[in-house]
């Protein structure tokens, strides 16, 4: 396995279009790592929605890599130097590290300190099978407050950089390449079998978060993958047709307030901020409901900010496309 | 008997790889990137039984949908680009 | 009855891993794009059935099963719409199939 | 003992190739590939560290008694989406960039406006 | 409600951001934004009123105590930075409805003031987080915002800045998090005060170095400190005036901030013996040359000044390397004073480009006539960046160089006064143009109706900085009873 990673990433230098693999790759090593909900996102993001966009962006500079056209001796020197700090950077990590805890060892501290309590106790004082969506959105909920912000500054992000012509719904134009369409009827009959299938998918991925891998992340981008496979097949005007990006817009807002103000409720209800146990008179069913609630927040912001993001780009691709 | 399928399907992944690192055109890659994709789906459902934690088989699904997506996401970038390069040359 | 499915189990993982070697080897050694993809394409549907098959004797009936069904379905139905996408596109792209034995040697 | 610690190994042997990469590559989307790699690299380490040997995925279950340490679990997920947050962002950029000047290669932007 | 404070100093500006969102007319934003920032402006002077009287505050998010759930934990010092970050973020924002209505798209500025909350949250909530995860997040959530909103700048190379900041802000908060799982694998627990309890014990160890060396350089990538700053002059150059006056007073005192705890309060200001002392005197010493001499040929106003921040770090450096409280009390000094100082500054030149839109040297010849109060502000602003008498920018320096002198360091005293005569060169300069240069003719036909003074919504902010510059140099009660109680704290707590 570890061999594999290795291969793949050399040959990374070779083809931009591979890294696809490499979120593969590093999934299934989470996998033999015992990490399946990161495996799960990780799959869904660097195997998925990375790519994508890269190739979105790809779409619009342009494929090909232009290499030098002389081989000057200075860039040579230079790269010769950076390899050279490198190996010795790398050397030194390793000699650096070389008293680490061993790989794997159930006495390391990591293993002894913290932990006992999430694996030990989280079952019972949480009342869900799942350690790491209890660890995710109970004792570390706040971190996840701030996952989900981030995404959310990445949207506003992308979208101040873009121009708003997004929100302008322009009449259904003409599709340049109309044959196209015709072309792939067989793609279309089967995403239309599949689409229904990988929303309903995520939602299951939303709810069983608790007892199996998963969790609000996941299923925000599973939800997101299914309307980006819509929008390649349909075309960028159609999906935002279905779904409008002022509500998406609307929606990204809205899942951090969710998040927000279930933590506010706590607070007012008596609790410390995000405190779910004061939610019902019964703790665990306190952190039930408020572990339910937050996720939902999670996967409504992640699963807008997603398609934004996406919609964003491949207006950008479209609009440069109609100008050529 | 799994492990044995497990290392089969490593080494087809090896050579899915290295197809990908050859590959002529830009198809071969994709293809191999398809191969690969199935078989992790695989490897993943038999390490499933192999741990015998058999309910990790979402994760399966999940790689085997992404690596559809991401296969048509590929073939709509090069339409696109190949539908500019032929509109360009007449 | 438990023998008898372990034992089926085990002929398809077999029959099922040879198929993957097949297609393995036939990526990598076949001259061009559309035998690599006929390689690829046939061996990987019935493999990846006959696998999932196998494991789905060996899980017994519960929510494996039914997400072992669920993933083969799933299988079944992309594998060969990306192979027909993969292969339509790539003629589009203008990359010829070697038609006679010109090129081989 | 020597080769207890081989996963820290490819680690840092990733970290290095995707730094050289930012370092070195002249197209910024390859930069960010590089970026990428070099995240990903910090996210093997923490759930190698988070690996305890014989132990299970950190689902409760009736048949399993020991299990992997799900924290490190819990803050790689959040660094993915940290992660991919800054890529959209970054990629948001590159486009951008595209743009303005017609390239995206390190070089020529250089030339064009040699200040930066 | 009271114990909520540590929480409602984050929280606040954080939700505010997605209601700004929600509002979509930029005036009605603003309006919103100023007022989530004036609140949270009072929280954290509420707080640090609160952490003078009955010390440490602890605040446990989730209810679940301290290593297993995430503590806020405020302390003097991180009430001292919160106050500090909080008031600057406020009166910029006050001054940005007027400065960026020339520099930004109609459509875009309720954009501009969601990410302006969502990067001023992250800071405060990395000042306030007592897990050292937590940090790591919020450091992004602000990192994230901030490379937006340097792309808001007109000028086509903003992108490509926001472009290189991205890829040198995303290295070193991901060496930090590589540190941060070092440490992790090491102590078994992500709060600071847990790992600094547990730290003794393993601290022998090279993994220790190793994560200390790792999350040295992330901090240091993100302060611009002196081999690693070049990313800083053209952020600083290319965006919005605004956004430079934000992000100059506030991100990089955050960065110190972050130094400091991570040197003090995590490691323990004796790790590593005294070897991290002297380089951090020597790269703090680097950078106060390099970069003032550099700036003193700078073209550009902007950049020039940009330079001089750099310079700035480098004293704040200083201090830390000297390891004394009193250097640390220097240290702290400077922290607030560059801030209010450099924010003044930038208003300034935030004034100015509204007015010609262009910060080129040549443009301000004679422009102390068409912009009296602007100039006159700079003036002042500039008299305190050099560290004369009466203005804050002198106390900072006084207890630098008396620091090093009680440590024995005389050349380190001197070198710092030769620094600030580079500073009072680069002013001069500046000021000489302004009074008595003569207006460049071609551009005042080009400009045909006449300069006029800055709109009152840019000259309120930035003359409060100013008067805060003066009375501080003054009456300097408040950051020197602050800054020195938190200093003793400091070094308390690392024996």
């Amino acid at each position: 396995m570890t061999a594999i990673a290795i291969a793949r990433t050399t040959d990374l230098f070779a083809a931009v279009m591979l890294s696809g693999i490499y979120g593969l790759v590093s999934a299934s090593f989470f996998v033999a790592l015992d990490a399946v909900d990161v495996a799960f996102t990780e799959a869904a993001v660097g195997a998925g929605i990375f790519p994508l966009l890269m190739l979105v962006v790809l779409g619009v500079t342009g494929r090909y890599e232009k290499t030098a056209l002389k081989p000057q001796k200075a860039a040579l020197m230079k790269k010769v130097a950076v390899v050279i700090t490198m190996v010795i950077t790398g050397g030194l990590l390793i000699l650096g590290t070389m008293d680490m805890p061993a790989f794997g060892d159930p006495e390391a501290p990591a293993q002894q300190h913290v932990n006992i309590r999430y694996i030990e106790q989280s079952p019972e004082e949480i009342g869900i099978p799942n350690m790491v969506t209890s660890v995710l959105a109970s004792y570390r909920g706040y971190d996840t407050l701030g996952e989900v912000l981030v995404i959310f500054t990445a949207a506003m992000g992308v979208l101040a950089l873009f121009s708003s012509q997004l929100f302008v719904t322009r009449k259904l134009s003409v599709k340049i390449k109309k044959d196209d369409m015709h072309d792939h009827n067989v793609l279309r009959i089967v995403s239309k079998i599949l689409i229904p299938l990988i929303l309903l998918f995520a939602f299951y991925v939303q709810f069983h978060g608790e007892y199996g891998p998963g969790g609000g992340f996941q299923a925000g981008v599973i939800f997101a993958a299914g309307i980006i496979l819509y929008t390649m097949l349909y075309g960028l005007d159609k999906a935002r047709q279905v779904i409008k990006p002022g509500v998406l817009r609307v929606l990204c807002a809205l899942g951090v307030f969710i998040y927000g103000c279930t933590g506010v409720v706590s607070m007012l209800s008596g609790g410390n901020f995000l405190d779910y146990s004061v939610l019902a008179s019964d703790p665990i069913i306190g952190q039930h409901l408020g572990i339910l609630v937050i996720e939902l927040g999670v996967g409504i912001t992640i699963a807008a900010g997603m398609i934004l993001i996406f919609f964003a780009f491949s207006h950008q691709a479209e609009s440069q496309l109609g100008e050529e | 008997m799994l492990i044995m399928l497990a290392v089969v399907l490593l080494t087809v992944m090896v050579m899915a790889l290295a197809r990908a690192l050859l590959g002529p055109s830009i198809y071969d890659r994709i293809l191999a990137v398809n191969l690969f994709g199935t078989k992790t789906v695989l490897l993943i459902a038999v390490m499933g039984f192999l741990f015998g934690r058999p309910d990790f088989l979402d994760i399966a699904l999940v790689y085997a949908l992404i690596n559809f997506i991401s296969i048509i996401g590929v073939l709509r970038y090069f339409e696109y680009s190949d539908s500019k390069r032929i509109e360009g040359e007449p | 009855m438990e023998l008898l499915l372990d034992l089926i189990s085990a002929v398809c993982f077999i029959l099922g891993a040879l198929l993957i070697l097949s297609g393995g080897v036939g990526i990598l050694r076949f001259p061009d794009f559309f035998t690599r993809m006929h390689a690829a394409g046939i061996t990987e549907t019935l493999a990846t059935s006959l696998i999932l098959i196998g494991l789905m004797l060996i899980a017994g009936w519960g929510l494996v099963l039914f997400k072992l069904v669920l993933i083969l379905l799933f299988i079944l139905l992309t594998s060969p719409t990306a192979s027909h996408a993969l292969a339509k596109s790539a003629l589009h792209g203008k990359l010829k199939p070697i038609l006679h034995n010109e090129h081989s040697k | 003992m020597f080769f207890d610690l081989y996963n820290y190994w490819i680690v840092f042997v990733l970290m290095m190739i995707g730094l050289y990469m930012v370092i070195n590559q002249s197209n910024l989307i390859k930069k960010l590939i590089g970026l990428n790699i070099f995240q990903t690299s910090v996210f093997i380490f923490y759930i190698s560290v988070g690996k305890v040997n014989g132990g299970s995925a950190p689902i409760f279950s009736s048949t399993e008694t020991l299990y992997s340490n799900p924290l490190p679990h819990v803050l790689i997920l959040t660094a993915i989406v940290v992660g991919i947050a800054t890529m959209a962002l970054a990629l948001a950029l590159v486009v951008r960039i595209k743009k303005a000047y017609g390239t995206v290669e390190d070089s020529e932007l250089q030339e064009k406006d040699p200040k930066c | 409600m009271l114990d909520h404070l540590p929480i409602l100093q984050v929280i606040v500006p954080l939700l505010a951001a997605p209601a700004c969102l929600l509002l979509n007319k930029p005036r009605i934003s603003w309006l919103f934004a100023c007022f989530a920032a004036v609140i949270s402006l009072l929280i954290s002077a509420a707080l640090l009123n609160q952490v003078q009287h009955s010390g440490v505050i602890s605040y446990m998010l989730g209810g679940w105590e301290a290593p297993w759930g995430i503590e806020y934990r405020i302390d003097l010092l991180s009430a001292y930075v919160l106050l500090i970050v909080s008031a600057i973020g406020t009166i910029v924002l006050l001054a940005a409805n007027t400065g960026i209505r020339n520099e930004i798209d109609e459509d875009k500025q309720s954009l501009f003031y969601v990410l302006y909350l969502l990067c001023m949250a992250g800071l405060l909530g990395i000042v306030a987080t007592g897990d050292i995860f937590n940090v790591f997040v919020f450091l992004e959530i602000s990192s994230l915002a901030t490379y937006a909103l340097v792309a808001f700048g007109r000028d086509r190379r903003a992108l490509l800045t926001a472009y290189q900041y991205l890829i040198v802000g995303t290295i070193g908060a991901t060496f930090l998090l590589m540190g941060i799982g070092l440490l992790y694998s090491l102590t078994g627990t992500l709060n600071m005060q847990d790992i600094a309890n547990r730290l003794p014990l393993v601290s022998e160890t090279s993994t220790a170095y190793t994560a200390f060396v790792f999350m040295i350089v992330g901090v240091a990538l993100k302060l611009a400190l002196f081999p690693l700053h070049l990313w800083l002059p053209n952020t600083y150059t290319y965006a919005p005036s605004i956004v430079t006056a934000f992000l100059a007073a506030t991100a990089t005192k955050v960065a110190i901030y972050l130094l400091i705890r991570l040197h003090f309060s995590i490691f323990g200001d004796d790790f590593g013996g005294g070897v991290i002392q002297t380089v951090f005197i020597a790269l703090g010493l680097l950078s106060v040359f390099v970069a003032s001499t550099v700036a003193i040929k700078q073209p550009n106003i902007k950049r020039l000044f940009a330079y001089s921040s750099v310079a700035q770090i480098g004293y704040m450096i200083i201090g830390i390397g000297i390891g004394t409280s009193l250097g640390l009390q220097g240290t702290l000094l400077h922290l607030f004073n560059h801030a209010l100082m450099k924010g003044a500054l930038f208003l300034a030149l935030a004034a100015v480009v509204y007015r010609i839109g262009s910060t080129d040297r040549a443009c301000f010849n004679g422009l102390a006539k068409h912009m009296p109060w602007t100039m006159a502000a700079v003036v002042i602003a500039g008299l305190s960046l050099i560290g004369v008498p009466l203005t804050v920018g002198f106390i900072s320096k006084w207890y630098l160089v008396l620091a090093s002198l009680q440590s024995g360091l005389w050349p380190v005293a001197l070198l710092i006064v030769i620094g600030s005569l580079l500073a009072v060169y680069y002013v001069w300069t500046l000021v000489e143009s302004a009074y008595f240069g003569k207006a460049d003719p071609s551009l005042n036909s080009a400009s045909s109706p006449p300069i006029k003074e800055a709109p009152l919504g840019l000259l309120i902010p930035l003359w409060i900085l100013v008067l805060a510059n003066v009375y501080f140099g003054i009456d300097t009660r408040l950051p020197l009873e602050a800054s020195a109680q938190a200093a003793n704290m400091l070094m308390g707590a690392g024996q």
